[in-house]
C-alpha cells in the first residue's frame, strides 16, 4: 500500500493504508467542515418562521437598547391631571416636558426632570435624540396609565428591565441548570442523590425570605455595595432569580439525562475513555438541548412574572424603573366591572404575547435545528 | 509463547431478576457469563463463538468494564481491570477498545460521522485538529467509506455502513487489544474481507490481540488463530483453528460447524446437518450437570446419568492445547 | 426498593434538617419581628411579647426548643401563673408547629390543617385539567407539527404563559361573572366555585406541559422503533399513545415535581383574587409577616412535598424508562 | 398475477450534502410462496427498497418518486393510510435490520408482540400473550414466558433480533420482507429460523424478501436472487445459474470474496477493489465501472440497463459486458 | 368545612384578624369584629361617638376628676347566661396590665394609679413586682367598679368604649386552663368555648375567610338587635371585594381602588366623609442637611399637596398643612406655610444650596403600596424640579421599612398616623422628645413643655389651646411633612340602616338593621344631589358635609 505520507504524525503509528494524502486533502476542502453547531445555524436559517422569529426578537431588543433614541414620551413624569386615557392616534407634538416654553433650549436639567435616573451610555442617547428629533414626541398611541404616564414609553422602557430580567434567569437557567441536572443524572448513587437533596433545599428554603435578608443587607452597606462594588438592589435581583430559577431546569435535565445516560452511544464513549466532563458537553448536553431549550422559552416569561411578583411585594425593582411586570401589577386594578381600562392590559398583552410567541417559534426551530434526523425540513 | 497480554480467570457476571429491584432485589440471577477463563496473546485472534444468548457479549461487555465482573478477575499485562475506577481505567482506555455489536444504537445521533471519529483522538489528545481530520478521513478509507461521508449523521447510513463507522471509531485509538463483537455481521462479503484483510494486516503489523466474537465460522476460520466455543455461560470448547474445524471434540461444536450453510446451492441442498434436540435452555434455569447434556445428540454413549449430574471440567483432549468440558471419552 | 425507601428516608432527614436550621436562622435574621407595628409600643411591654414568645433567648436555644421535645422552658409556652399556660410547647419533632404569630387564635396546625385540604383540592383541579389539556394539546401538536391546529395551540399556550394569571382571571370574571353569570365571583365551597380558580391556576401548568409534551413527543417520534410501530400498522393513535408517549413524558414528569409544588405555592394570587382561604398565601404572608412559626410550618410543609414529590417522579421515571434504575448505592 | 410487483421504484433523499439515489428505477416481481433473495454491497439500498414497498421511508428528507408497488394488484404506493394500515403487519411485515434500535426500549416484550395480533387477529391480551410466547418459543428463545416480561435492553443480541422475527412471524403476512434477519445468530438456531420461514412459507404460501449478506443463507432459501449496486439492480435471475454462473462483474466479484471453511485460511480474502460509490455523486456511466476489471470506455458514460441475458433463462444483468463475460467464464 | 346559609348580613373586614382576645388586639380589623361580640364599660352614639351606658348602667366621677365610679347593668348577661359583674372587669382589667398578657394597648390604662409601674416592673421571668392592690381599680361589691386616676384624664369614660378594654369572661379562661393545659390560650377563644357579652357571640371561623356571628340571645339588648347572622370577611383584595359587593356578596366593604373612584363617586353606597388620620412625611432630622429647618420648609413648600388629594387618592381627602386633622371639637389646626415655591428655591439658597447645587441625591423611603409609590413619585418629580434636589425612591416591605424608621436610617419617610380617639393628643403626643412614636430624631423643650401642661389641665379651652401651640411649633419647625388627611373609604348597601359614617369609622352591628322598601324611599326622597346620590348622615362637629366631598373630588 502506498504511503505518500510526507511528514509522519509522531502520534498516530498506523499506516491505514488506503488514500493517499493530497487526495483527502482536496476531499477535505471539498466538502465543508460542520460540527452539529454551524450545521444548526445553517439548519436555523433555512426555517423561515424561526429566522423571523429571531429577526423579531433582534429587532425588539435594539428597539429597547435604544429607547433612549426614540422620539417617545418621558416613561416616568407623572401627569396625574391627564389621568387614564384611552388610546388615540395623534400624530405627536412639540412639548418635550409639559412645562418647558416651546421657545426655550432643552437644558440638561430638562433632561434630568424628564428621565429622572439616566446611566451614562443612556445619556448620550437621550442627547442624541434631542438633537435628532428636538422636542417633537410621539402622542399617546397607546394610552396612558393612572398617573398619566404614556403607556408606549413605558412599554419600551420597561421591556428593558424584562429582558434583563430574563437574560439573568436564562444565563444561569443554562449555566448552572443544565451542566448540574446533567452531571447529577451522569454522575449518579450518591453524588445524584447528594446533588438533588442539595436541590431539594435550595427549593424548600422561602426564597422570600433570601430576598429580604439579601435586601436588608444591601441595605445596610449600602455605601459599601452600591458605590464600590456596584451591586445595587437591583443586580441582587437578577442574583436571587438566577438562584431559583436553575432549579427545576436542572430537574428537567437530570431526567431527561437519566433515561439517556444507558444508551450504547454513551457506553462507547466510556469505553474510548471519554472523561465524565467530555461526555457531558459532547454527548448529554447535545441530546438534551432540545427540552433544554423548549423549557427555556418557557422559563424566560414566568421569570418576568416572578419579577413582577416580587415588586408587589415590594421586593423587586423600585420606581422609577418599570419592567413589564410592574406594568402589569399597576394595570391589576384596569379590569373591573365598573370600568375597563383595557388598554394597559391589552397592549402589555400583546407585547409580551408576541416576543414570547417569537421565542417559542424561535425555540421550536432551535429544537429542529438541533436535531440532525429533523434535517430538510422546511 | 509471549505472555498472554489479556488474562481472563473464571470471569462470571450475573444479572439480578425481576424488574430492577421494584420486587424487592434480586435473588433470582441470570448468570450470563459463568466461569469464563481465556488467555489473549499479542498478535493472536481468538474467536468466541456460541449459541445466541450464550454471554459473548456480556463476556466482553465486561472486559471493557462497562458491567463489574462478579467474580473473577481480568488481567491486562498483569493488571487487573475489574476493580478499577472510571478514573483508573483510564490509562487501558486507549489499549483496550470495543467494537459495539449494535452498530446504531453505539453512535451518538448527534454527532457527525467526523466529531464520531475525531472524539477518540481529541480525547486521548492525538494529533492537532487537522491532523485528526485527515486521520478520520483515512480510516473511513480503510473500511470502504467514502471520507466525504465526515460530515454525514449516522442515521443517513445504512446497516453495513454503521457497522463500519463503529470499527473506524475503534480503530482510531490504536490500541493493541480489540474486542470485536460481530464486527462484520452487517457488511457484505466484499466488504466484508476488505475489513477482515484490515484488521489482519493490522494485527501483523503491530501485534494486536483481538477478541473476536462472531457466528460466521468462516469469518472464525479466516481471523482466529484459536477459537473459544460457548454454551450458556460457560466455554465448552478451546482449540486453535486447524483442530477445531477439521476435529470438532465438543457435541455443540460439531453441531454448530454442521450447521454451517454452503454458498453452493447445490451443496447446500445436500448438507446434513446434526439437528439438536430438545428445547434451548435458558440462563436463568440452567439444566444440571453438563448444561448442554438435555440436547447432546451423543449423551447416549456416555454412561450413566454422569452428564446430568456432573459438571465437566475443562480439560485437555485430543491433540495439542485442544481443551473441553464433556464427559464423552476422547 | 425498601432499602431505596430507608436511605430515602434519612436522606429526607437531612434534608429537612438543613432547610429547617437554615430558614429558621434566615428568618431571624431578617429585620422586623412578628410584633413590630407602625405604631410602637413602650420598650416595657414590647419586651413582654418578646418574653412572651421566648424571642429574647438566643437564637440556638430557641431552634432546639422549635424543633425538640426538649424542656427548655421553665415558664411553658405562655408564661406561667395564672395568666399563663403550664405545659411546654412540644416541638415540630412531636408533630407541634406551635401558635402562629400572626393568626394568634390558631396554632400553625390549625391553620395548614384548615388551609391544606382546600389548597389541595383546588391543586388537584388545577393539575388534573392541566395535565388533560396540556398533554393532549402538546400530543396534538406535536402529531399535526406545523398546520394550523398546532400554530393555534401554540398560540394558546403562549398566551398562557405570558399573560400574569391576574389578569386573566380578571377578564374571565368580567366575562362569566359579570356578563355571562355562569360562575359565583369568589368564595371557597361548592363545585361552581372550584371552576374558574381552578381553571386560571391551571393554565400556566397546562401552557407548561403543553410545551414539553410536545418536545418530549418530537423526540420520542424521530426514535427508529416507531418505525417498527407503524410497520406493525398501529394506527398513529396507538403509535403515539403506546409507542412514543411514555418516552415523550419523561420532561414533564421531571417538571411535575416542581410543579405541584408550585401550583401550591402559586395560588397565592389565585387565591388573592378568589378569596379562596387556601395555604398559598400563607408561603408569603408568613413571611411578610414575620409570622416565624407559621412560616417555618408551610416551609416544613413545602419541603416534605417537594420532597416526596421528587420521590415519586423518580419512581414514575423507573416506571417509564425500565432503563433507569433505582440508586441503591 | 404475481403477488409482488414493484416496478421503477425510486427513492431519494435530500440531503444538504446533495440528492442520495438510494433506490433507482427498481423493478421485480414476486410470486406466492416465492422467496427472492436481496443481495448487494453495503449500502446499496436493499433496505431502502424494503421501505419503499411498505411506505415506510423517512419523509422528510426521504421523498419516494415514481413507480407503483402492488400487492395483489392493489398500489401501496396510492394507499390511503387507514388502507396502508390494514396492509402493514398483516399481509406484508417487516423484519428490521437493526434489532435494538427498532425495539422500543420502554416497552415489554410481550406488549410489543401482542399488539399486533390484537390488532391484525382480535385476539385478547391472554390470548395474544400465548400466542406470543409460542412465537418466542418456536424462534428458540428459551422460557418465553419469562423472557416476555422482560424489557429489549435485557436481551442479547440475537434474542432481540429473534423477538423481530417473531413479531414479524406472528400474523403469518402473505409478503415478508426480512432484512438481514439472522446476522446476529449463530448457525444452528439460523437454520432453525430459515426453517421456521419456510414452513411458514410452505403452509401460508408467504413470499419472502430474503436480505442478506451471508449468501450461503441464500443458498439455502432464495428461488431467485436480485444483486443490487449502488441503488439498482445489476442481476437477477434464479438462484442456482447465478451463483454458479455470474453475470455481472460485481456478482462475480462478491462471489469470490465469500470466505469458505476449506481453503486456505491465511491467504487474504478477496475483495473487490476500489471504494464504494458515493450515492450522492454517482458517475455518468455505470456505477461500477470505476472498480471493474472489465470496464471499456463506454462503461463510464452510458448507464447498462438491466436486460435479460440471452440464451439465459429468466436472468438479467445490467452490464455492456455480459456476453465477454460469459466468454470469460466458460474458458 | 360545612357550608353555611347566606348570613343576614355581610361585611368586608379587609383582612383576618390577628386575635379576637381584647387584651391583645390592636388594629381597626380586629376592633370591627369586637365591638360586635364584645361591650365595654360603656358603648359608643353611632353617630357622635359619644360614650351611652353599656356594661354599666351609670358612672360618676369625683370632683377632682381622679376617681370614676361605674355601676354595673343588672341584666347584662355573657353569652354563657352568667351576669357581667364588676368583678368579670377588674379580672380583664388586671389581665390586661399584666405584662404576662403582654397587651399592647396595656398604655391606655396607665392613666390609672399605679397601672403603669404595674406593668413596667417586672422580674426576670417577667412577672411584674408590684401587686395588683397597687393599681387605682377595685370592686365594690358585684355592680360597682371604682377606678381612681393618676391625672384627670377627661377622655377616660370614651376610653371604656374602646376595643382593648372589653371584658373577657374568667369562666372562660379558667375552664380552658384548666381542660387543656398546654393550648388553652388558643382554646378559649374557640368558636365552641368564647364567652362574648355583646350583641353577637361567633358561631364559626375559618382563617382567611370568615367569621359567623350569630344574635348572642343573652344581651340585654338583644330585642333591639335586628340582624341575627353577619359574616366578616377577610378579603384582602381591593378588586375582589369590589367584585363581591358588586355581585352581593357582601353588604359593606371597606376600601375601593382610586382607580374607580370616580366610577363610585356617582353612586349612592359611596359617601366618603374625613377620617381621623393624617398622611405625611418624616424627615430625619438628625442628618445633615435635614437638621437645617429652612430645608426642611422648602422641602414642604414644594409638596404638591392638592395635586395628590385631588389626582391620586381622589376620594376628598384634603390637603394637610398640620398635622392634627380636621374634626376635632372645638380645636382650630395650626398649619404650616402653603406651597410657595419661589421662597422655598430662597429657603434653600439661603441653606447653602442655590439650586439645588450640591444638595445630596434625597431618597423617599415608604413601604410598597401602589398608593404610596405614586405619592412618592409625584413629590419626587416636584422637588427634582422645582427645587433642583435629584430625588430617589426606596420602598421597603413593610417590617424592613418600620425597622429602617425606627433606626432612623432614612432621609423623607412616608407615613400616616390614625387618632384613637378624638382629642388633638392622639396626635400630638407623639413627637415628645424620645417617644416611641416619634422617629424623626426631632425633639423640642417647649413642644415637651405644652404637651405635659396640656396633659394636667383641665379646663378644655386651656387645654386645646396648648396643644395648638404645640402644633404651631411643630408646623414651624417641620420634622414632619404633612401631606393630606384621610377620609372613610366604605362602600355599604343603601338599604343599611343604622349605619352612619363617622370621623373614627367605627360601626356598630348592634344598631344595623334592613330599611324596608317605605323607608329606603324615604331616606332617597332625601337626596339633594343627584338621582342616586344619598344625603348626608348627618354631620358631626367640624365635619364637611359630603356635598362638600364631592365638590372637592370633582375638579
Ligand atoms: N435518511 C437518509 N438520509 C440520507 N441518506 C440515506 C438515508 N437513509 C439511507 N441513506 C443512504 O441510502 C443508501 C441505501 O441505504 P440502505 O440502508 O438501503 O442500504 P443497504 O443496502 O440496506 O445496506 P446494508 O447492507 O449496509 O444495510 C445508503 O448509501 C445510505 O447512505
Ligand atoms: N442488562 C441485562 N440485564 C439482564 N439480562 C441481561 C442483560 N444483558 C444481557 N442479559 C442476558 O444475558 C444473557 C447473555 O447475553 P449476551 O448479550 O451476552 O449474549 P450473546 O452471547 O452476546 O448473544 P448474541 O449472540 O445473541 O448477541 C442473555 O440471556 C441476556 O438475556
Ligand atoms: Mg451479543
Ligand atoms: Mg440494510
Amino acid at each position: 500500500m502506498s504511503s505518500s505520507q510526507p511528514k509522519k504524525n509522531s502520534d498516530t503509528r498506523w499506516d491505514l493504508g488506503g488514500g493517499d494524502l493530497d487526495r483527502l486533502l482536496a476531499e477535505a476542502k471539498a466538502s465543508k467542515g460542520e460540527s452539529l453547531w454551524n450545521d444548526s445555524w445553517r439548519r436555523l436559517k433555512i426555517n423561515r418562521p424561526a429566522w423571523w422569529s429571531l429577526r423579531f426578537l433582534g429587532l425588539f431588543a435594539l428597539m429597547s437598547v435604544l429607547a433612549p433614541l426614540l422620539p417617545l414620551r418621558s416613561p416616568v413624569v407623572v401627569n396625574t391631571a391627564l389621568g387614564a386615557q384611552a388610546p388615540s392616534l395623534t400624530w405627536g407634538d412639540h412639548e418635550f416636558l409639559n412645562d418647558v416654553p416651546t421657545e426655550d433650549e432643552i437644558t440638561e436639567r430638562h433632561i434630568q426632570d424628564s428621565y429622572w435616573e439616566l446611566s451614562g451610555l443612556d445619556q448620550l442617547l437621550v442627547h442624541a435624540r434631542v438633537g435628532v428629533f428636538s422636542r417633537w414626541q410621539t402622542g399617546h398611541w397607546l394610552g396612558t396609565d393612572h398617573l398619566g404616564r404614556d403607556l408606549l414609553s413605558r412599554l419600551i422602557w420597561g421591556s428593558r428591565t424584562s429582558i434583563l430580567v430574563a437574560l439573568a434567569a436564562t444565563f444561569c437557567s443554562l449555566l448552572i441548570g443544565v451542566v448540574y441536572g446533567a452531571f447529577s443524572g451522569l454522575a449518579g448513587g450518591r453524588v445524584d442523590n447528594l446533588m438533588m437533596r442539595v436541590v431539594d433545599v435550595l427549593y424548600s428554603i422561602p426564597f422570600i425570605f433570601v430576598v429580604i435578608f439579601l435586601i436588608t443587607l444591601i441595605g445596610d452597606y449600602r455605601m459599601l455595595l452600591e458605590e464600590k462594588m456596584g451591586l445595587d438592589r437591583e443586580k441582587v435581583f437578577y442574583l436571587v432569580i438566577g438562584a431559583i430559577y436553575w432549579l427545576t431546569m436542572a430537574r428537567v435535565v437530570r431526567g431527561q439525562v437519566l433515561s439517556l445516560k444507558n444508551s450504547e452511544f454513551i457506553e462507547a464513549s466510556r469505553v474510548l475513555g471519554a472523561s465524565t466532563t467530555r461526555i457531558l458537553f459532547q454527548h448529554i448536553v447535545p441530546n438534551v438541548l432540545s427540552i433544554v431549550v423548549v423549557y427555556l422559552t418557557l422559563t424566560i416569561p414566568s421569570v418576568m412574572l416572578f419579577e413582577a411578583f416580587l415588586s408587589f411585594l415590594g421586593l423587586g425593582i423600585e420606581p422609577p424603573k418599570v419592567s413589564w411586570g410592574t406594568i402589569a401589577v399597576e394595570a391589576t386594578s384596569a379590569i373591573n366591572p365598573l370600568r375597563l381600562f383595557w388598554w394597559m392590559v391589552v397592549f402589555l398583552a400583546m407585547a409580551m404575547g408576541s416576543a414570547l410567541l417569537a421565542l417559542n417559534i424561535l425555540g421550536d426551530g432551535l429544537r429542529d435545528a438541533l436535531d440532525p434526523r429533523m434535517r430538510g425540513k422546511d | 509463547m509471549s505472555s498472554p497480554i489479556l488474562e481472563v480467570r473464571d470471569l462470571c457476571k450475573y444479572f439480578p431478576m425481576g424488574k430492577s429491584g421494584w420486587r424487592g432485589g434480586g435473588q433470582d440471577w441470570l448468570k450470563a457469563v459463568d466461569g469464563v477463563s481465556f488467555d489473549l496473546h499479542p498478535g493472536q485472534t481468538l474467536g468466541l463463538v456460541g449459541e445466541s444468548g450464550c454471554g459473548k457479549s456480556t463476556c466482553a461487555r465486561t472486559i471493557v468494564g462497562l458491567y463489574p465482573p462478579t467474580s473473577g478477575t481480568i488481567r491486562f499485562k498483569g493488571n487487573d481491570l475489574g476493580s478499577l475506577s472510571p478514573r483508573g481505567w483510564a490509562p487501558y482506555r486507549r489499549k483496550i477498545q470495543m467494537i459495539f455489536q449494535d452498530p446504531f444504537a453505539s453512535l451518538d445521533p448527534r454527532q457527525t460521522v467526523g466529531s464520531i471519529l475525531t472524539e477518540p483522538m481529541a480525547i486521548h489528545k492525538l494529533g492537532k485538529p487537522r491532523d485528526r481530520r485527515l486521520r478520520s478521513m483515512q480510516l473511513l478509507e480503510a473500511v470502504g467509506l467514502n471520507p466525504r461521508h465526515l460530515y454525514r449523521y449516522p442515521h443517513e447510513f445504512s446497516g453495513g455502513q454503521r457497522q463500519r463507522i463503529g470499527i473506524a471509531r475503534a480503530l482510531a485509538l490504536e490500541p493493541e487489544v480489540i474486542i470485536c463483537d460481530e464486527p462484520v455481521s452487517a457488511l457484505d462479503v466484499s466488504i466484508q474481507a476488505q475489513v477482515i484483510n484490515l484488521l489482519g494486516e493490522l494485527q501483523e503489523q503491530f501485534n494486536l490481540a483481538y477478541l473476536f466474537i462472531a457466528h460466521d465460522l468462516a469469518v472464525v476460520r479466516h481471523i482466529c488463530q484459536q477459537v473459544a466455543v460457548m454454551y450458556l455461560g460457560r466455554v465448552v470448547e478451546v482449540a486453535d483453528r486447524d483442530t477445531l474445524f477439521a476435529n470438532p471434540s465438543h457435541p455443540y461444536t460439531r453441531s454448530l460447524l454442521s450447521a454451517v450453510p454452503h454458498v453452493d446451492p447445490e451443496v447446500e441442498s445436500v448438507r446434513q446437518r446434526i439437528v439438536l434436540r430438545g428445547d434451548v435452555p435458558s440462563p436463568l434455569d440452567p439444566p444440571s450437570g453438563c448444561t448442554f447434556h438435555p440436547r447432546c445428540p451423543e449423551q447416549d454413549q456416555v454412561q450413566g446419568d454422569r452428564c446430568s449430574v456432573e459438571v465437566p471440567l475443562l480439560q485437555s483432549c485430543g491433540s495439542g492445547d485442544q481443551q473441553r468440558t464433556c464427559h464423552l471419552d476422547t | 426498593m425498601t432499602r431505596f425507601l430507608l436511605r430515602r428516608l434519612l436522606w429526607f432527614a437531612i434534608t429537612m434538617f438543613v432547610v429547617m436550621s437554615v430558614s429558621f436562622v434566615l428568618m431571624r435574621s431578617v429585620k422586623g419581628g412578628p410584633f413590630d407595628q407602625d405604631r410602637n409600643v413602650e420598650p416595657a411591654i414590647e419586651q413582654n411579647l418578646k418574653k412572651k414568645y421566648h424571642l429574647d433567648w438566643p437564637m440556638w436555644k430557641q431552634f432546639l426548643h422549635y424543633v425538640g421535645p426538649l424542656n427548655l422552658d421553665e415558664r411553658g409556652p405562655f408564661g406561667e401563673g395564672e395568666h399563663s399556660g403550664e405545659k411546654t410547647f412540644g416541638g415540630v419533632l412531636s408533630g407541634d408547629f406551635g401558635p402562629s404569630f400572626r393568626y394568634r387564635d390558631y396554632t400553625v396546625n390549625d391553620i395548614i390543617g384548615q388551609s391544606l385540604p382546600i389548597s389541595a383540592l383546588l391543586g388537584i383541579v388545577a393539575m388534573m385539567w392541566a395535565l388533560a389539556l396540556g398533554i393532549s394539546t402538546g400530543i396534538a401538536s406535536a402529531l399535526r407539527r406545523g398546520s394550523g391546529l398546532d400554530l393555534a395551540m401554540r398560540l394558546a399556550a403562549t398566551g398562557g404563559i405570558a399573560l400574569p394569571n391576574f389578569v386573566i382571571a380578571g377578564f374571565l370574571i368580567i366575562c362569566f361573572v359579570f356578563l355571562i353569570p355562569l360562575f359565583p365571583v369568589a368564595g371557597w365551597g361548592s363545585i361552581r366555585t372550584m371552576i374558574l380558580p381552578g381553571f386560571c391556576l391551571g393554565l400556566v401548568f397546562a401552557a407548561y406541559i403543553s410545551r414539553l409534551t410536545r418536545t418530549g413527543m418530537l423526540e420520542a417520534l424521530s426514535q427508529e422503533h416507531i418505525r417498527t410501530a407503524h410497520a406493525k400498522g398501529l394506527s398513529p393513535r396507538t403509535v403515539v399513545m403506546r409507542h412514543a408517549l411514555k418516552g415523550g413524558l419523561l420532561p414533564v414528569v421531571s417538571y411535575l415535581g416542581p410543579a405541584t409544588a408550585g401550583i401550591l405555592t402559586g395560588s397565592l394570587v389565585i387565591e388573592r383574587i378568589f378569596f379562596i382561604p387556601g395555604t398559598g398565601s400563607h408561603f408569603v404572608n408568613s413571611a411578610i409577616n414575620r409570622d416565624y412559626t407559621l412560616a417555618m410550618g408551610v416551609t416544613i410543609l413545602y419541603t416534605v412535598l417537594v420532597y416526596s414529590l421528587n420521590l415519586v417522579v423518580d419512581l414514575i421515571y423507573t416506571l417509564l424508562d425500565p432503563r433507569i434504575e433505582l440508586e441503591d448505592e | 398475477m404475481a403477488l409482488l410487483d414493484v416496478n421503477d421504484l425510486r427513492v431519494r433523499f435530500e440531503t444538504h450534502h446533495g440528492t442520495v439515489r438510494a433506490v433507482d428505477g427498481v423493478s421485480f416481481s414476486l410470486d406466492e410462496g416465492e422467496t427472492l433473495g436481496l443481495v448487494g454491497e453495503s449500502g446499496s439500498g436493499k433496505s431502502v427498497t424494503n421501505l419503499g414497498i411498505m411506505g415506510l421511508v423517512p419523509s422528510p428528507p426521504g421523498v419516494v418518486e415514481a413507480g407503483h408497488v402492488l400487492l395483489e394488484g392493489r398500489d401501496l404506493v396510492q394507499m390511503s393510510d387507514a388502507q396502508l394500515r390494514g396492509v402493514r403487519g398483516n399481509e406484508v411485515s417487516m423484519i428490521f435490520q437493526d434489532p435494538m434500535t427498532s425495539l422500543n426500549p420502554l416497552l415489554t416484550i410481550e406488549r410489543q408482540l401482542t399488539e399486533v395480533l390484537e390488532l391484525h387477529r382480535n385476539m385478547t391480551r391472554a390470548e395474544a400473550r400465548r400466542a406470543a410466547a409460542k412465537g418466542l418459543d418456536e424462534v428458540g428463545i428459551p422460557e418465553p414466558e419469562r423472557r416476555l416480561d422482560q424489557y429489549p435492553h435485557e436481551l442479547s443480541g440475537g434474542m432481540r433480533q429473534r423477538v423481530m422475527i417473531a413479531m414479524g412471524l406472528l400474523c403469518e403476512p402473505k409478503l415478508l420482507l426480512a432484512d438481514e434477519p439472522t446476522t446476529a445468530l449463530d448457525v444452528t438456531i439460523q437454520a432453525q429460523i430459515l426453517e421456521l420461514m419456510k414452513d411458514l412459507q410452505e403452509r401460508r404460501g408467504t413470499a419472502i424478501i430474503l436480505v442478506t449478506h451471508d449468501l450461503g443463507v441464500v443458498a439455502g432459501m432464495a428461488d431467485r436472487v436480485h444483486v443490487m449496486y449502488a441503488g439498482r439492480l445489476v442481476e437477477t435471475g434464479p438462484i442456482g445459474p447465478l451463483f454458479k454462473d455470474p453475470r455481472h462483474p460485481y456478482t462475480r466479484g462478491l462471489l469470490q470474496s465469500v470466505p469458505r471453511l476449506t481453503g486456505d485460511p491465511d491467504v487474504a480474502l478477496d475483495s473487490i477493489p476500489g471504494q464504494p460509490p458515493d450515492l450522492a455523486a454517482l458517475p455518468p456511466g455505470c456505477s461500477f465501472a470505476p472498480r471493474c476489471g472489465f470496464a471499456k470506455p463506454t462503461c463510464e458514460l452510458d448507464r447498462p440497463a438491466l436486460d435479460l441475458i440471452p440464451s439465459q433463462d429468466s436472468r438479467s444483468s445490467a452490464c455492456f459486458e455480459t456476453e465477454n463475460l460469459l466468454g470469460e467464464s466458460d474458458q | 368545612g360545612a357550608r353555611l346559609k347566606p348570613a343576614d348580613f355581610t361585611f368586608n373586614n379587609g383582612t383576618e384578624v390577628s386575635t379576637l382576645d381584647p387584651a391583645t388586639v390592636t388594629g381597626v380589623p380586629e376592633g370591627r369584629v369586637l365591638r360586635a361580640i364584645f361591650e365595654g364599660l360603656v358603648i359608643k352614639d353611632p353617630l357622635t361617638l359619644a360614650p351611652e351606658p353599656g356594661m354599666a348602667e351609670s358612672w360618676e366621677v369625683s370632683e377632682d376628676g381622679l376617681t370614676y365610679t361605674f355601676h354595673m347593668r343588672e341584666d347584662a348577661r355573657w353569652s354563657d347566661g352568667h351576669p357581667v359583674t364588676s368583678e368579670d372587669f377588674y379580672y380583664s382589667f388586671e389581665r390586661f396590665l399584666n405584662p404576662g398578657t403582654a397587651a399592647y394597648y396595656a398604655y391606655q390604662l396607665w392613666y390609672v394609679r399605679g397601672a403603669q409601674a404595674y406593668t413596667k416592673e417586672v422580674n426576670e421571668n417577667g412577672e411584674p413586682l408590684n401587686d395588683f392592690s397597687t393599681v387605682g381599680i377595685r370592686t365594690e361589691g358585684p355592680s360597682t367598679l371604682v377606678i381612681e386616676l393618676e391625672a384627670p384624664t377627661p377622655f377616660f369614660v370614651d376610653l371604656m368604649g374602646f376595643y382593648p378594654l372589653f371584658p373577657v369572661s374568667r369562666r372562660n379562661i379558667e375552664s380552658a386552663q384548666k381542660e387543656w393545659p398546654d393550648s388553652w390560650e388558643i382554646r378559649w377563644l374557640r368558636p365552641e368555648n368564647i364567652i362574648t357579652n355583646g350583641p353577637y357571640r361567633v358561631d364559626y371561623r375559618r382563617v382567611n375567610d370568615r367569621i359567623r356571628l350569630v344574635k348572642n340571645e343573652t344581651y340585654w339588648d338583644a330585642d333591639n338587635v335586628a340582624l341575627n347572622t353577619i359574616d366578616v370577611l377577610a378579603i384582602e383584595q381591593d378588586a375582589t371585594m369590589l367584585n363581591v359587593y358588586l355581585t352581593g356578596g357582601a353588604d359593606l366593604i371597606d376600601r375601593v381602588n382610586t382607580n374607580v373612584v370616580r366610577e363610585m363617586m356617582e353612586r349612592e353606597d359611596f359617601t366618603p366623609v374625613p377620617y381621623l388620620g393624617t398622611y405625611f412625611y418624616r424627615v430625619n432630622t438628625t442628618k445633615p442637611p435635614y437638621d437645617d429647618v429652612r430645608v426642611r420648609e422648602a422641602l414642604s413648600l414644594t409638596i404638591p399637596r392638592a395635586q395628590i388629594a385631588t389626582d391620586i387618592m381622589k376620594m376628598g381627602q384634603v390637603p394637610a398643612y398640620g398635622l392634627v386633622p380636621p374634626g376635632m371639637p372645638g380645636y382650630a389646626s395650626a398649619e404650616c406655610r402653603k406651597e410657595d415655591t419661589e421662597r422655598a428655591r430662597a429657603l434653600l439658597a439661603e441653606a447653602g444650596f442655590p439650586e439645588g447645587k450640591d444638595f445630596p441625591p434625597i431618597e423617599i423611603h415608604y413601604n410598597t403600596s401602589e398608593a404610596h409609590a405614586q405619592i412618592a413619585q409625584v413629590i419626587a418629580l416636584a422637588w427634582q424640579r422645582d427645587l433642583g434636589i435629584r430625588a430617589k425612591l426606596r420602598n421597603e416591605e413593610w417590617k424592613v421599612y418600620l425597622d429602617t424608621q425606627n433606626t432612623l436610617r432614612f432621609d423623607v419617610s412616608r407615613s400616616a398616623w390614625i387618632g384613637d380617639y378624638v382629642d388633638p393628643n392622639t396626635f400630638s403626643d407623639m413627637f415628645v422628645t424620645g417617644g416611641e412614636n416619634n422617629k424623626t430624631g426631632w425633639g423640642h423643650p417647649e413642644y415637651d413643655r405644652l404637651i405635659a401642661a396640656a396633659a394636667a389641665t383641665v379646663d378644655v379651652e386651656q387645654r386645646l389651646e396648648q396643644l395648638r401651640q404645640a402644633e404651631a411649633l411643630l408646623m414651624e419647625e417641620l420634622p414632619i411633612l404633612p401631606i393630606y388627611f384621610y377620609v372613610t373609604q366604605n362602600v355599604v348597601a343603601p338599604r343599611l340602616g343604622g349605619y352612619y359614617e363617622n370621623i373614627q369609622d367605627e360601626h356598630f352591628p348592634k344598631h344595623w338593621y334592613w330599611m324596608d322598601d317605605d323607608e329606603l324611599a324615604a331616606k332617597r326622597a332625601t337626596y339633594t344631589h343627584g338621582k342616586n346620590l344619598v344625603d348626608p348622615h348627618g354631620p358631626a362637629a367640624g365635619m364637611y358635609s359630603p356635598a362638600e366631598m364631592r365638590r372637592r373630588a370633582q375638579r
